[in-house]
């Protein structure tokens, strides 16, 4: 069974950012991605809670498997979009099946 | 009218606010008490859609005048104006940046619905009524603030002009203009409009009978969170405290005078000067986020949810009625 | 009874339906209002339990004669037979392929749980009540379409068929027979029939005063979703969009003549128009999924949630009404 | 006072078993009918602040006695105390290893607010009313069994004591005396308390009226809760269904005795006793997780809602009422 | 303190799909697997997003730890299992402490 | 562009435990984490599914980026704490663009 190596691009970013973010992901071309709701976390800016009234506090994670040249762009772009947010990226490799869907 | 301090006694004392106080407490005790996410936002909603129903089935009744169209015309400008004030205030005594008072400030303009639902019972408790456009004052008085407060933010900032304008984006301007909690409010009032009296009667075992019931679970899960960001603050300043306690009353005070000028009644004035004296955290804070990132949500959601709030669901709310009882002397 | 036009207009302008607006307004505009995910599902959990509880009870009333077991029966043989004539013609008019078919047919030969409610609705605005037994019906239609579907999918494809039919599996047997929505709607309707009119006044706080209310904040929801849906679709052409504006009609058209076979009174003949007319997209697209994953929920979710129901909810019901009006010739 | 057979029988067929009957059956049949989480939550919360505010409203009118305080100190001792029956006869006779016992026993000793709750319906259908404070007495009677039972874990075991004792932390004491079900119950009864029947009035369309209808539906999700539980115990032996099926019996049975000795009322004897023979599954379980790791939660969690809880309610309940009417020869 | 390396298998997958996915790595022997909601997602069929009233729509991720070739056994069985349907799996480098236990 | 190379920290606990695992990172001067809810799994303890009325059941995933070092650390440390709970931890390589922030 062959397998195809790609990037799994995480980002942890706050709720309002979300769209933002998916139209660098589909301005850059990118193929799909899932977005998952956070319940707590801290960083830089101090501990934080789902929970609020307003959503403007809670965060997301989106998960995005695409090609690695791919994956370089996308972070380039989001480093200057994200620069004033609470907002995290990790990049690592991942083995696909189906690489022309990537 | 009774007695106002035995008013506001029975005030502190109803079940809302001590449902509030459980809420602080068991929080501040670290209790594991939490209301789901879902199950706050679902509260909310019903609150919007319930007051704004009742608001715009009570204009159906009334019917509108040339107060109505003024009322609308104060709360624009008061809600374009205050932030101004609150702004020019927190750099002469706060020392905070210009895009955290910026960010402040747009929260004291606009409003927080469930300090006015609040105050409507407490009316309710003086054996009062109110003209519904109240809610529709409230309705308009939740944006102005927001485009003040981003123009306090951006203004004189000309180097990193071009890169923020670029970001008054679509996103943005959604966020601000059709915001979820606007739309509700101001959609729940036109159909309650529209169906008037008649529509209430329907649906009133909904938005009328356990209204006050789920009020008070709401405000639990407000006294939870108030405590939880009053707990987490560690950006906040004795003056911000100040300001958090200050600027109500100055708010109100604004809410005083444009009711005097419009001659409004007792109940209309106090809750003009609650909206005045209100600091909104459901829809400002996500346009912020935003459209002034630099600003830290640590200072405007803890001064709004954690300082105002708490004053003026306890203290502020029976001010504000005896001084309109007072001024409107009724 | 009233002129029929002048209360096509009542529903129109009841506040169900301008929810139902606003919420599709809202959506379209892309404004951020939305009903947490837990909360639709509630909603739709509770106007289940209570539709069919008050069904149950009512039935218990009224007792069970022949005309019950017609109405059941007619019932389930509708179900199977509406997907094979909504087959055919998505197969001569508009191009879909096999798959695509029998899963959008088999959603048009199930039932649409709030398009029934809101019809019973407008029944109680028309001044009249209904036959229990109209809730079983409704739950006995849920079913047989699926199967109808599934088979309308899977016939003649022999070469895939090995595969296919072990995908029969448990699984999807127990989504089809023992989906959610089918097994709480009979199971309160059987609660409501054997605790008769005295358990329904023990619990008519929750499930009679509050239920129009819900049925608001739920109709917004949809009219939230549907938009969505809409904004979202890629695969409709202008023929499928027809069929989802003609299907219901012919769909009612069933309804009718049963109903005259049956000798229906103008009440229940309606609600079989409606139940025959509506699509449903609660029980049946899980099931297609698991069963037919080669059609795209793209198509027969859209049409569905995004064409029948709004045409049903406002164009769709008063039209059922007026023609068993005449047909029944009451 | 009715038959107590014919009682039992209407109480069986009250809509509340009946959907917690289609919720254990809905879900052995494997159904996908579910409620979600956040709800399910949302309705625990509403339960204990109901039916805390209404206990502490009902105090306010009757007033407090010599047999408030004797009650409130039997609960607490009796709380204590069961454990340790509880522990005995599991080590004697299910061959429970220490931890597993100790946690089991724990959860006995404890109250479920959902047991009783279903016993005051079961009072309301007998037309008896009951004292305010016995809401209190459940409150009481959450916590010291948790103490009891991470005693009896603990107790021998010096080897890993100093581990253990070490885990004994902040977390472990929040988790024990301010749990969330506990801060709520007594929080709502003491602002039931605080407001009284003024209070009640205001927020009794919230509280008193939709409540047996939000219990159905709470039902019908610990019907599917328990026998979710049920069908994945791979733990429990028949000594172990034996066990969960006497301790209430035995656990009613030292209710008794202590309403003789303090010469309650049917009703109150009866309550006392639901209390003592109810198992807890809100309030223990997360205390148990982190103080005795070691014990298993397939065990006492499994006991508690797929044995216990059934059987409390439906045979458990009239039949503790039936020896209450005897034994306080009412 | 020794580590082993194990796989993660990461399934995004249709939430009526859940079971069948979960009874092919019992099939295969896995010892354990956790499913996580997903909020919204975009691929190559379309925009999707939490929300509507069936849950057809929905997504699960379901991450998995285990033997590579155990997981390269799994990957192949929901290749045959998935064809049709939304879902994507990706396989990535894990170390754990516990090797027994995966 | 130039990233960093992380660790990154899975662990998956029970939600009684959530504060205590966060304690251990805050302890080892981890700079942040986030919380995600899990929906259901299975493991040695058998299966468990959200919505029993307790939360004493449910479990959490715990995300932490960090350096390789600590990243050891905080597993020796965790090994201790969860001995007898039902919990995993992986560790896994990521990249991350501002390597100051983690
Ligand atoms: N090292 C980290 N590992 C995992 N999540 C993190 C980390 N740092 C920050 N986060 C998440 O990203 C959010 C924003 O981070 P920050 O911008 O540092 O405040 C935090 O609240 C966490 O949810
Ligand atoms: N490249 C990707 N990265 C992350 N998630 C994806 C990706 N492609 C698809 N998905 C997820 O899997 C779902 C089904 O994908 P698809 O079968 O391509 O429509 C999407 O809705 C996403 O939630
Ligand atoms: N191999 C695994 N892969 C992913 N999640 C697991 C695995 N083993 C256990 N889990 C998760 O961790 C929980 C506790 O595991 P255990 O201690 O083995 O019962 C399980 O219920 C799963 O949610
Ligand atoms: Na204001
Ligand atoms: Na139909
Ligand atoms: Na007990």
């Amino acid at each position: 069974m062959e397998t195809h190596l790609r990037k799994r691009l995480d980002i942890i970013v706050e709720a309002p950012l979300q769209r933002r973010v998916t139209e660098v992901l589909e301005a850059k071309g990118v193929r799909g991605y899932t977005v998952l709701r956070c319940l707590a976390g801290k960083g830089h800016g101090g501990v934080w809670q789902e929970g609020e009234i307003s959503s403007a506090g809670a965060m997301r994670m989106i998960v995005s498997i695409m090609p690695e040249t791919q994956a370089r762009q996308v972070l380039e772009e989001l480093q200057s979009l994200l620069g004033d947010y609470a907002a995290i990226a990790t990049l690592s490799d991942v083995e696909v099946l189906r690489g022309e869907h990537f | 009218m009774a007695d106002p301090f035995s008013l506001a006694l029975d005030g502190l004392l109803s079940p809302i606010i001590l449902f509030f106080a459980l809420g602080f407490a068991a929080s501040l005790l670290r209790s594991d008490l939490a209301v789901p996410e879902a199950v706050g936002k679902a509260m909310a909603l019903y609150l919007m859609l319930a007051i704004g129903f009742k608001g715009g089935a009570e204009l159906n009744k009334q019917g509108i005048d040339w107060t109505t169209a003024g009322l609308l015309g104060a709360g624009i400008v008061l809600s374009f104006v205050i932030p101004l004030v609150a702004y020019a205030i927190l750099r002469a005594f706060t020392g905070l940046r210009q895009a955290d008072a910026a960010a402040v400030a747009a929260h004291y303009g606009s409003i927080s619905v469930v300090t006015f639902v609040a105050a409507t019972e407490f009316l309710s408790l003086m054996g009062l009524s109110f003209d519904g456009v109240m809610v529709a004052v409230m309705a308009v008085m939740e944006t102005p603030a927001i485009v003040s407060g981003i123009w306090l933010a951006r203004r004189g900032s000309a180097a990193a002009g071009a890169r923020r304008r670029a970001a008054l984006d679509r996103d943005l301007l959604r966020e601000i203009f059709l915001n979820g909690s606007v739309v509700l409010l101001i959609g729940a009032f036109v159909i309650g409009w529209i169906t008037g009296p008649r529509g209430l009667e329907t649906i009133a075992p909904f938005v009328v009978a356990p209204f006050k019931g789920v009020l008070c679970l709401f405000l639990l899960d407000m006294g939870l969170v108030a405590a939880a960001r009053l707990r987490a603050a560690r950006e906040l300043s004795l003056r911000l405290v100040a300001f958090g306690l200050v600027m109500p009353l100055l708010g109100a005070a604004f809410g005083f005078a444009a009711g005097l000028l419009l001659g409004l009644g007792t109940a209309e004035m106090a809750l003009l000067a609650v909206l005045c004296g209100s600091a909104s955290y459901i829809a400002v804070p996500a346009s912020m986020r935003l459209a002034v990132p630099e600003a830290s949500p640590g200072i405007y959601l803890t001064l709004a949810l954690a300082i105002t709030f708490p004053f003026n669901l306890t203290l502020g709310i029976p001010l504000y009625f005896a001084l309109a009882g007072l001024l409107s002397g009724s």
